[in-house]
C-alpha cells in the first residue's frame, strides 16, 4: 500500500509537489488541532452530575481570530498558488522555441502528430503515430491538444500533466521532462465505454536518441508522401 | 391555493406579518426569481454561443420577419395594459371592468401565441428549424419557452377570468388577480428582452 | 402584543385530520409533517438503491472482470455470465452519483427536514402553500421512478457521469446510451420543478409565517440554513433545468448547443452545470450544518457559540457558492486567468466553513456534553467534515489540482463532505427527531453501535482513497489494473471494497433499527432531549395543525444552562417572567417586527 | 434530413412519455416487421428442381490500394496471433485481378417475403480484426458478435435507418446478439479501441446476398426464375449493377469489374452516407475502414 505521489519527472512537477506538501503541512496542522480539540473537549467536558455548562453566547475576540487566521492562510496560499499557476499555464509562460506536438484524442486512442526533423507542424515530414508519445528529456514540449468526438483528458502522472481535450478547441499546454523513462498517458475524463483503457505509451528519450528517432521517422514519412 | 392557516384561524385572514405582504404574493415573487434564473440560463447561453460563434450570425431580419413580430410585441404589451386595467378595476370594486379586462388579456395573450405559431409555421416551411445551426437552436429554444410561458399564462388567465365571472374576487379580496398580474407582467418583460436580443440586435 | 395573540388563537383543528379518509391522510396529504415523512421513506429507499450501486462499483474495482456474486441473473446486455460490462459500470457510476445527490441526500435534507422542521420550529400550523407542498412530493416520486426505470431500457441508464458532460451525453452514437440519457434529463427537470415548488414554499413560510416573537435572529440555525438552502435551490435549479433541456434538444431534435461541429460549445454545458452544481454542493451541506448546530448545542447543553456569525457564515457560503463554480473546471480548457479568480473565491469560501467548525468546537468547550446518539453523529460530522473541507484546499490550489483533478482524491473529498458530512448529519437528525416524527424512541445502545460501525467503516472505506488519488488513480475507471501506476495499488482497492461492503451492511442494520423502532420503539415523551426549540413544546408526534395555540416566542433558540433556571434549558416559548429581566439573553434582542413586542 | 431529426426527437419524447405511463420501452427483440411489408404474401418456396443460380466473379483492373501493416504492438494478445506475418489491413484484397469483400446482392426483382434463417450470422473479433470484414444478414436474423480476443473490443454500429448500438466486450468468449429491423446497405461497424478495426453489414429482407471471396467468386441461389438487378458494393470502389434473367434451373454467369480509377469518385452508399458524420462533428473523419485512416499515416 504505497500512498504517495508517483515519481516526478518534470520541471512543473517539482513546483506542484512542493505546493502539495506545503498544503499537506498546513492542513495536517489544522486537522490535528481540530480533531484533538474535539476529542479533548468530549473527554474534558463529558457529562457529570451536578455540573453546569458555561452559559455564553460567544466571544467577539475569539471569533475574529478564527476568522482572520484561516483567511490569512488562504490568502497566502492563493498568492503562492497563483504564482505557480502562472508559471505553468499563463500564455506568457510558454517557451519560445519549444518542440510542438499535436495530440488528437478520439474514442479511444491518442493520435499524436510529430513535427518531424524541421520541428514545424504542417510540413511534409510530419508523422502521426497512434498511442505512442515520445519526447526528449530536458527540452520544453508544447502539446496542442484537440479532440475529435467527446471530452478526454490528457494525463501523464509522472509528468504532473493533466489537461482536458475539448472538441472544437485547440488547447496548448507545455512541460519539460527532467528524466528519461517509460510512462503512460491515461484518459482522466470519462469518455465512454473504453475510457478505462484509453492509454498510450510515453517514452522520454535522451536528446541524441530522440533526434535519431525523429530523423528515422521523418524520412519514412517523406518516403511515403513522395 | 387557500392556505390551511387561513381556514384554521376561523376564517379570519392571517395578519400581514413578516414582509407585510400576503403569502401568495411573496410566493409569486419568489417563484419569479426562479423564472428569472431559468431565462438567465437560456439568454446567457445565447450570448455565449452567439459571441463565441465562429461563423457569422444572420443580420436582424435576414431570417426572421421582424415587422410581424414587432406587431406581436405591441400586442403583448397591450395585454399588459389590459391586465393593469383589470387590477385597477377590482381595486375600485368594478366587477364589470374586471371581467372585461381579464377576458381581454386572455384573448390578447392567445392572439400573441397564435401569431407565434404562425411565425413558426412560416419559418419551418422555409426550412428554418431548431437543427439549423446555433441560430435556429437558440431562436426556437428561447422563443419556444417564452411561448410556453405565455400559453400557461393564458390558461391560468382563463381560470381567473372564469372565477371573476362567478364573482370570486371582491374589493377586499382580489389576491388572485394581483398574483396572475405579476406573472403576466414578468412574461411580458421577458419578451421585450428576447425581442430585443433575438430580433433587433 | 395583545392583538397578535388574539389573532393567533384561532380554533385549532386538531381533530379534523381524524375524519379524513386514508388516502388524504397518508398518501395525498397536505400536512407538512406527513409530506416530510413521505420524503423520508422515499429518500431512504433511494439511499439504499444508491448504496447498492456503490457496492457493485466497488466490487468491480476490487476484483475487475470477475463474475459478480449472484450476478448470474443479470441480463446479457449488462453483465454476461455475471461479468460486468464497461457500459454498465459507467451507468453505475452515473446513477450512483445521481441517486445519491438528487434522490437521497437532497430530499433527505430539503425534502424531509425543511418540510418537517420549518413550520414546527417557527411556530406555524403548516406551510404557506400546503397543496403546492404535496405537489412537490408527488412530482419527485415519478422523477425518481423514471430515473430508476432507465436501467431497464435499451442501451441502459445514462452513462456519462452524474455531471453528464457534453458531448458524450449529447451523442448516443458515442456513448451507446440514448433513451437512458433522455430519461435522466426528464427526471432531473421534473425533480427540479418539484424542488423549486418546495423552495417557494419554504421561503414564503419562513418570511411570512413565523410565530409572534420569532424574529429573524431567534430562528433556530436549522431553519436559517434551510431557508438559505431554499434560496440556493430556487436560484440554481432552474439553470440546471435550462441546461438539461438544451441537452435534451441536442440529443433529440438536432440542435447543437453543446456540439462543437456547428459552433456549439461543449464547455458551455460545464459552465451551466457547475453554476448549478456548486450551489448544489452547498444545498447538500448547509442544512446538515444547521441541524448539526442544533444537535451540538443540545448535546453540549450550551447556547450555540457565535449564533450571529453562524448565520452570517451560512449567508456568506451561499453567496460565495455562486461565484466559485469554475473551480470544477481548472483543467477543462477554461482561460487560465479566469481560473485564478475562481481559485481566490474558492479559497475565500473556506473561511466561513472554518468559522463554523471553530464555533462548534467552542460550543462544546466548557459544556456538559451528553453523548446521546444524535450528538455522536453530530460530533462525527464535525470530525469528518473537517477532513473533507481540508482536502478541498488541495483542489482549490490550481497547480495541485492539475495532478489531483479527476482522481480518487476528489472521490475521497466528495465522500468526506457528502457522506462524512451530510449523511452523518442526516443520521444524527433522524435519531434526534425520530421521537418527534413517530412518537417512539430509538434504543440508544443500538444507535451507538450503529454510529461506531459507521464511523470506523466509513474511514476505512474513504480515507485510503486519498492515497489512491495521490497515486494517480483516475475516476470512473472500470479496470484499475489496466494502468501501470495504478495496478500496484490494487491491495488498497480491495481493502476499500471490503470496508464498503461492511459499510453497506451497517446501512442495512440502520434500516432494521429504523423499522423496528417505528413499530416497537419505546413511546417518546414530548421533549426527550430537553431541547429548547418550539417543536419540542408540542406532543410527539404533533397533531394536525401543530399547536393548540400558536406559541409566542420570547428568546433565542438555544437557551441551555441559563443561570436563572434550575433546569438546564429554557424553551423559546416559555414566559419571560420565569427568567429575571437582568438575564435576558443577548441574542435575539433586536425586535425586527411588531411580533417582537414582548421585549 | 432536418425534418427527420425533428421527427426522431418527437418520437424520443413520446417514447419517454410512454415509458412514464408504464409502456414497454424495450424494442430490441421485437419480432414485428415494418408496417408496409406485413401486407406482402410470403414468397413461394423455391422448388429445387427449377431453382436458378447466379454466380460469377468480381474482377479488378488497375493498381489496388495496398494493404498496410497494422501496428498491434500495444495489444500483444492480438499481435501474437499473427505467426505467419505481420497483421495487415484486409478491406481491400485484390489479387490476380480479382476483388474480394464485394457485397453482391439482389437489389430488385424479388417479390414476397422470405423466412428468417434460424442460424445466426457470426461476426468474430479475432486478432483485433473483424471476421468477416463484410457480411450480409437478413432482417430479423440474429447477428452474433463474438470476442475471441482477451482484450476489450467495443462494437459500434452506426446505421442510418436502423437503430444503432455501441456495446463492449471486455473479455474473451463474450457474445452479444442483436438484430436489424430494416433493410440497409451498408451499416458500418467499428471498434473505437482499435481504430483500424472496421466491418460492414448489409441488411436485406431476403437471403440472396453473397460476399466475394479472395478469388472474387460469389454465388446467389436458389433463386426463383426471373429477372433481377444485381448490385455489387465495395467500400472503396463504390457500386456496380447489372440486370440478369435466369430461367428454370438455369445458372447465369455474370461478372463485375471494378477498377482502381473508381476509387477517386466512388459513391459508397452507407444508408445515408453523407449524413454519417456531417451532422455531428466537422472535424471527425470516418475512420472505421481501417485502411483509409491507416493508409494516410
Amino acid at each position: 500500500m504505497d500512498w504517495s505521489l508517483p515519481l516526478n519527472a518534470s520541471t512543473q512537477g517539482a513546483m506542484i509537489d512542493r505546493l502539495f506538501w506545503l498544503i499537506f503541512a498546513i492542513t495536517m496542522a489544522a486537522l490535528v488541532i481540530v480533531e484533538s480539540g474535539v476529542l479533548w473537549f468530549l473527554w474534558r467536558y463529558r457529562r457529570r452530575e451536578g455540573r453546569r455548562a458555561r452559559y455564553t453566547h460567544g466571544n467577539n475576540v475569539a471569533e475574529v481570530v478564527w476568522t482572520a487566521v484561516p483567511a490569512l492562510v488562504m490568502i497566502f496560499l492563493g498568492i503562492y498558488s497563483g504564482r505557480i499557476w502562472a508559471q505553468i499555464r499563463s500564455p506568457e509562460s510558454f517557451p519560445e522555441d519549444a518542440l510542438t506536438i499535436r495530440v488528437v484524442a478520439k474514442q479511444f486512442e491518442w493520435n499524436i502528430t510529430y513535427p518531424g526533423s524541421d520541428r514545424v507542424l504542417g510540413s511534409n515530414d510530419d508523422f502521426t503515430i497512434r498511442n505512442r508519445f515520445e519526447i526528449p528529456v530536458d527540452e520544453p514540449v508544447v502539446v496542442r491538444l484537440q479532440s475529435e468526438d467527446v471530452i478526454h483528458s490528457f494525463f501523464i502522472p509522472q509528468l504532473r500533466v493533466k489537461q482536458d481535450a475539448v472538441p472544437g478547441m485547440v488547447i496548448p499546454i507545455w512541460f519539460q521532462a527532467t528524466e528519461t523513462g517509460q510512462f503512460q498517458i491515461g484518459c482522466a475524463e470519462l469518455c465512454g465505454l473504453g475510457h478505462y483503457r484509453m492509454r498510450a505509451r510515453v517514452k522520454v528519450h535522451d536528446q541524441p536518441s530522440y533526434r535519431r528517432w525523429v530523423t528515422e521517422r521523418s524520412a519514412a514519412a517523406l518516403g511515403v508522401t513522395d | 391555493m387557500t392556505s390551511h392557516a387561513a381556514t384554521i384561524e376561523t376564517g379570519v385572514r392571517r395578519p400581514e406579518r413578516g414582509l407585510g405582504v400576503y403569502d401568495k404574493k411573496v410566493g409569486m415573487w419568489v417563484f419569479l426569481c426562479s423564472e428569472v434564473m431559468f431565462f438567465t440560463g437560456l439568454i446567457g447561453s445565447y450570448i455565449i454561443l452567439r459571441f463565441g460563434a465562429s461563423s457569422t450570425w444572420p443580420m436582424p431580419g435576414e431570417v426572421l420577419n421582424v415587422p410581424v413580430t414587432a406587431v406581436n410585441t405591441f400586442i403583448l404589451i397591450c395585454s399588459s395594459m389590459t391586465m393593469v386595467k383589470a387590477f385597477a378595476a377590482i381595486e375600485h370594486g368594478d366587477q364589470r371592468g374586471l371581467r372585461l379586462f381579464l377576458l381581454a388579456t386572455a384573448v390578447i395573450g392567445a392572439l400573441f401565441v397564435s401569431v407565434q405559431v404562425y411565425e413558426y409555421r412560416e419559418l419551418i416551411h422555409h426550412g428554418f428549424l431548431p437543427s439549423s445551426g446555433l441560430y435556429g437552436a437558440t431562436f426556437f429554444t428561447m422563443t419556444g419557452f417564452h411561448g410556453f410561458h405565455v400559453t400557461v399564462g393564458v390558461i391560468c388567465m382563463l381560470w381567473v377570468t372564469a372565477r371573476a365571472f362567478r364573482g370570486g374576487y371582491t374589493l377586499e379580496d382580489h389576491q388572485g388577480v394581483e398574483v396572475i398580474g405579476l406573472y403576466w407582467h414578468f412574461v411580458d418583460l421577458v419578451w421585450i428582452i428576447l425581442f430585443t436580443i433575438v430580433y433587433l440586435i | 402584543m395583545a392583538t397578535i395573540v388574539a389573532e393567533a388563537t384561532g380554533t385549532p383543528i386538531l381533530e379534523e385530520e381524524h375524519g379524513r379518509p386514508f388516502i388524504r391522510k397518508y398518501i395525498f396529504s397536505t400536512d407538512h409533517k406527513t409530506i416530510g415523512i413521505q420524503f423520508l421513506f422515499m429518500s431512504l429507499f433511494f439511499l439504499l438503491v444508491g448504496g447498492l450501486l456503490a457496492l457493485l462499483i466497488r466490487y468491480q474495482l476490487a476484483w475487475p472482470g470477475r463474475p459478480i456474486p449472484l450476478g448470474q441473473g443479470l441480463p446479457e446486455t449488462v453483465a454476461p455470465a455475471g461479468v460486468m460490462l464497461p457500459e454498465f459500470y459507467n451507468a453505475l457510476v452515473t446513477m450512483h452519483g445521481t441517486f445519491m445527490v438528487f434522490f437521497a441526500i437532497m430530499p433527505l435534507l430539503v425534502g424531509v427536514y425543511a418540510n418537517y422542521l420549518i413550520p414546527l420550529q417557527i411556530g406555524a400550523r403548516d406551510m404557506a402553500f400546503p397543496r403546492l407542498n404535496m405537489a412537490s412530493f408527488w412530482i419527485s416520486v415519478p422523477a425518481g421512478l423514471i430515473m430508476l426505470a432507465s436501467f431497464m431500457v435499451e442501451g441502459g441508464a445514462a452513462g456519462a457521469g452524474w455531471t453528464s458532460y457534453a458531448p458524450l451525453s449529447a451523442r448516443p452514437d458515442l456513448s451507446g446510451v440514448s433513451l437512458g440519457q433522455q430519461m435522466w434529463i426528464v427526471s432531473l427537470v421534473l425533480l427540479g420543478l418539484g424542488s423549486i415548488l418546495g423552495a417557494v414554499n419554504y421561503i414564503t413560510t419562513v418570511t411570512n409565517m413565523r410565530a409572534p416573537g420569532m424574529t429573524w435572529f431567534r430562528l433556530p440555525l436549522s431553519v436559517w440554513s434551510l431557508f438559505i438552502t431554499a434560496i440556493l435551490v430556487l436560484l440554481a435549479m432552474p439553470v440546471l433545468s435550462a441546461a438539461a433541456i438544451m441537452l435534451l434538444f441536442d440529443q433529440t431534435i438536432g440542435t447543437n448547443f453543446f456540439l462543437a461541429s456547428q459552433g456549439g460549445q461543449p464547455l458551455l454545458w460545464q459552465h451551466l452545470f457547475w453554476f448549478f452544481g456548486h450551489p448544489e454542493v452547498y444545498i447538500l451541506i448547509l442544512p446538515a450544518m444547521g441541524m448539526v448546530s442544533e444537535i451540538i448545542a443540545n448535546g453540549s447543553r450550551k447556547p450555540i457559540f457565535g449564533y450571529r456569525s453562524m448565520v452570517f457564515a451560512i449567508i456568506a457560503i451561499a453567496f460565495l457558492g455562486f461565484i466559485v463554480w469554475g473551480h470544477h473546471m481548472f483543467q477543462s480548457g477554461m482561460n487560465p486567468a479566469l481560473a485564478m479568480s475562481f481559485m481566490i473565491s474558492t479559497l475565500v469560501i473556506a473561511v466561513p466553513s472554518a468559522i463554523k467548525v471553530f464555533n462548534w468546537m467552542a460550543t462544546m468547550w466548557e459544556g456538559n456534553i451528553h453523548l446521546h446518539t444524535p450528538m455522536l453523529f453530530a460530533v462525527g460530522f464535525v470530525m469528518l467534515f473537517v477532513i473533507g473541507g481540508l482536502s478541498g484546499v488541495y483542489m482549490a490550489a490550481t497547480p495541485v489540482d492539475i495532478f489531483i483533478h479527476d482522481t480518487y482524491f476528489i472521490v475521497a473529498h466528495i465522500h468526506y463532505v457528502l457522506f462524512g458530512g451530510s449523511l452523518f448529519a442526516i443520521f444524527g437528525a433522524i435519531y434526534y427527531w425520530f421521537p418527534k416524527m413517530f412518537g417512539r424512541m430509538i434504543n440508544p445502545t443500538v444507535g451507538k453501535i450503529h454510529f461506531a460501525l459507521t464511523f470506523v467503516l466509513f474511514n476505512v472505506t474513504f480515507f485510503p482513497m486519498h492515497g489512491l488519488g495521490m497515486g494517480g488513480m483516475m475516476r470512473r475507471i472500470y479496470d484499475p489494473e489496466q494502468y501501470e501506476h495504478i495496478a500496484g495499488m490494487q491491495d488498497t482497492n480491495v481493502l476499500v471494497s471490503l470496508a464498503a461492503i461492511g459499510l453497506f451492511a451497517t446501512g442495512l442494520l440502520f434500516l432494521v433499527i429504523f423499522l423496528y423502532s417505528l413499530f416497537r420503539g419505546k413511546p417518546a415523551p414530548a421533549n426527550p432531549w430537553n431541547a429548547t426549540t418550539l417543536e419540542w413544546q408540542t406532543p410527539s408526534p404533533p397533531k394536525h395543525g401543530n399547536w393548540k395555540e400558536i406559541p409566542v416566542v420570547y428568546h433565542g433558540p438555544y437557551e441551555y444552562s441559563h443561570p436563572a433556571m434550575d433546569r438546564d434549558w429554557l424553551a423559546q416559548n416559555e414566559r419571560p417572567d420565569v427568567v429575571s429581566p437582568a438575564h435576558q439573553p443577548a441574542t435575539g434582542s433586536t425586535p425586527l417586527q411588531k411580533g417582537g413586542a414582548s421585549e | 434530413m432536418e425534418a427527420k431529426h425533428l421527427e426522431r426527437g418527437l418520437a424520443a419524447v413520446a417514447a419517454v412519455a410512454l415509458f412514464a405511463c408504464g409502456g414497454d420501452g424495450d424494442g430490441d427483440r421485437t419480432e414485428s416487421r415494418p408496417g408496409g411489408e406485413a401486407e406482402l404474401a410470403p414468397a413461394p418456396v423455391v422448388d429445387p428442381a427449377v431453382a436458378a443460380t447466379i454466380r460469377g466473379v468480381v474482377a479488378f483492373e488497375g493498381e489496388a490500394l495496398v494493404a498496410v501493416e497494422i501496428d498491434m504492438s500495444e495489444e500483444p494478445a492480438c499481435a501474437e496471433k499473427y505467426t505467419a506475418g505481420p497483421p495487415m489491413t484486409h478491406d481491400v484484397v485484390a489479387e490476380n485481378g480479382r476483388l474480394a469483400n464485394v457485397f453482391v446482392y439482389v437489389k430488385e426483382g424479388l417479390e414476397g417475403t422470405f423466412p428468417v434463417p434460424a442460424d445466426p450470422v457470426v461476426l468474430d473479433q479475432d486478432g483485433c480484426r473483424y471476421h468477416p470484414h463484410v457480411l450480409g444478414i437478413q432482417v430479423g436474423q440474429t447477428l452474433l458478435v463474438r470476442n475471441s480476443d482477451p482484450t476489450l473490443h467495443n462494437i459500434n454500429a452506426q446505421p442510418s435507418v436502423n437503430r444503432g448500438f455501441n456495446i463492449s466486450q471486455p473479455q474473451a468468449g463474450m457474445e452479444s446478439r442483436r438484430d436489424f429491423r430494416r433493410p440497409e446497405v451498408m451499416i458500418p461497424v467499428k471498434c473505437d479501441v482499435h481504430g483500424w478495426m472496421g466491418s460492414y453489414i448489409g441488411v436485406l429482407d431476403h437471403p440472396y446476398h453473397s460476399v466475394s471471396a479472395a478469388d472474387g467468386s460469389f454465388s446467389l441461389s436458389p433463386l426463383p426464375p426471373g429477372t433481377y438487378v444485381i448490385e455489387g458494393w465495395h467500400e472503396v470502389y463504390g457500386t456496380a449493377k447489372q440486370e440478369v434473367t435466369v430461367g428454370d434451373g438455369e445458372t447465369a454467369e455474370i461478372s463485375f469489374t471494378f477498377s482502381a480509377d473508381m476509387a477517386a469518385d466512388a459513391i459508397v452508399p452507407l444508408g445515408e452516407p453523407v449524413e454519417l458524420h456531417a451532422d455531428h462533428q466537422g472535424t471527425a473523419v470516418y475512420a472505421g475502414n481501417g485502411i483509409r485512416a491507416a493508409g494516410r499515416e
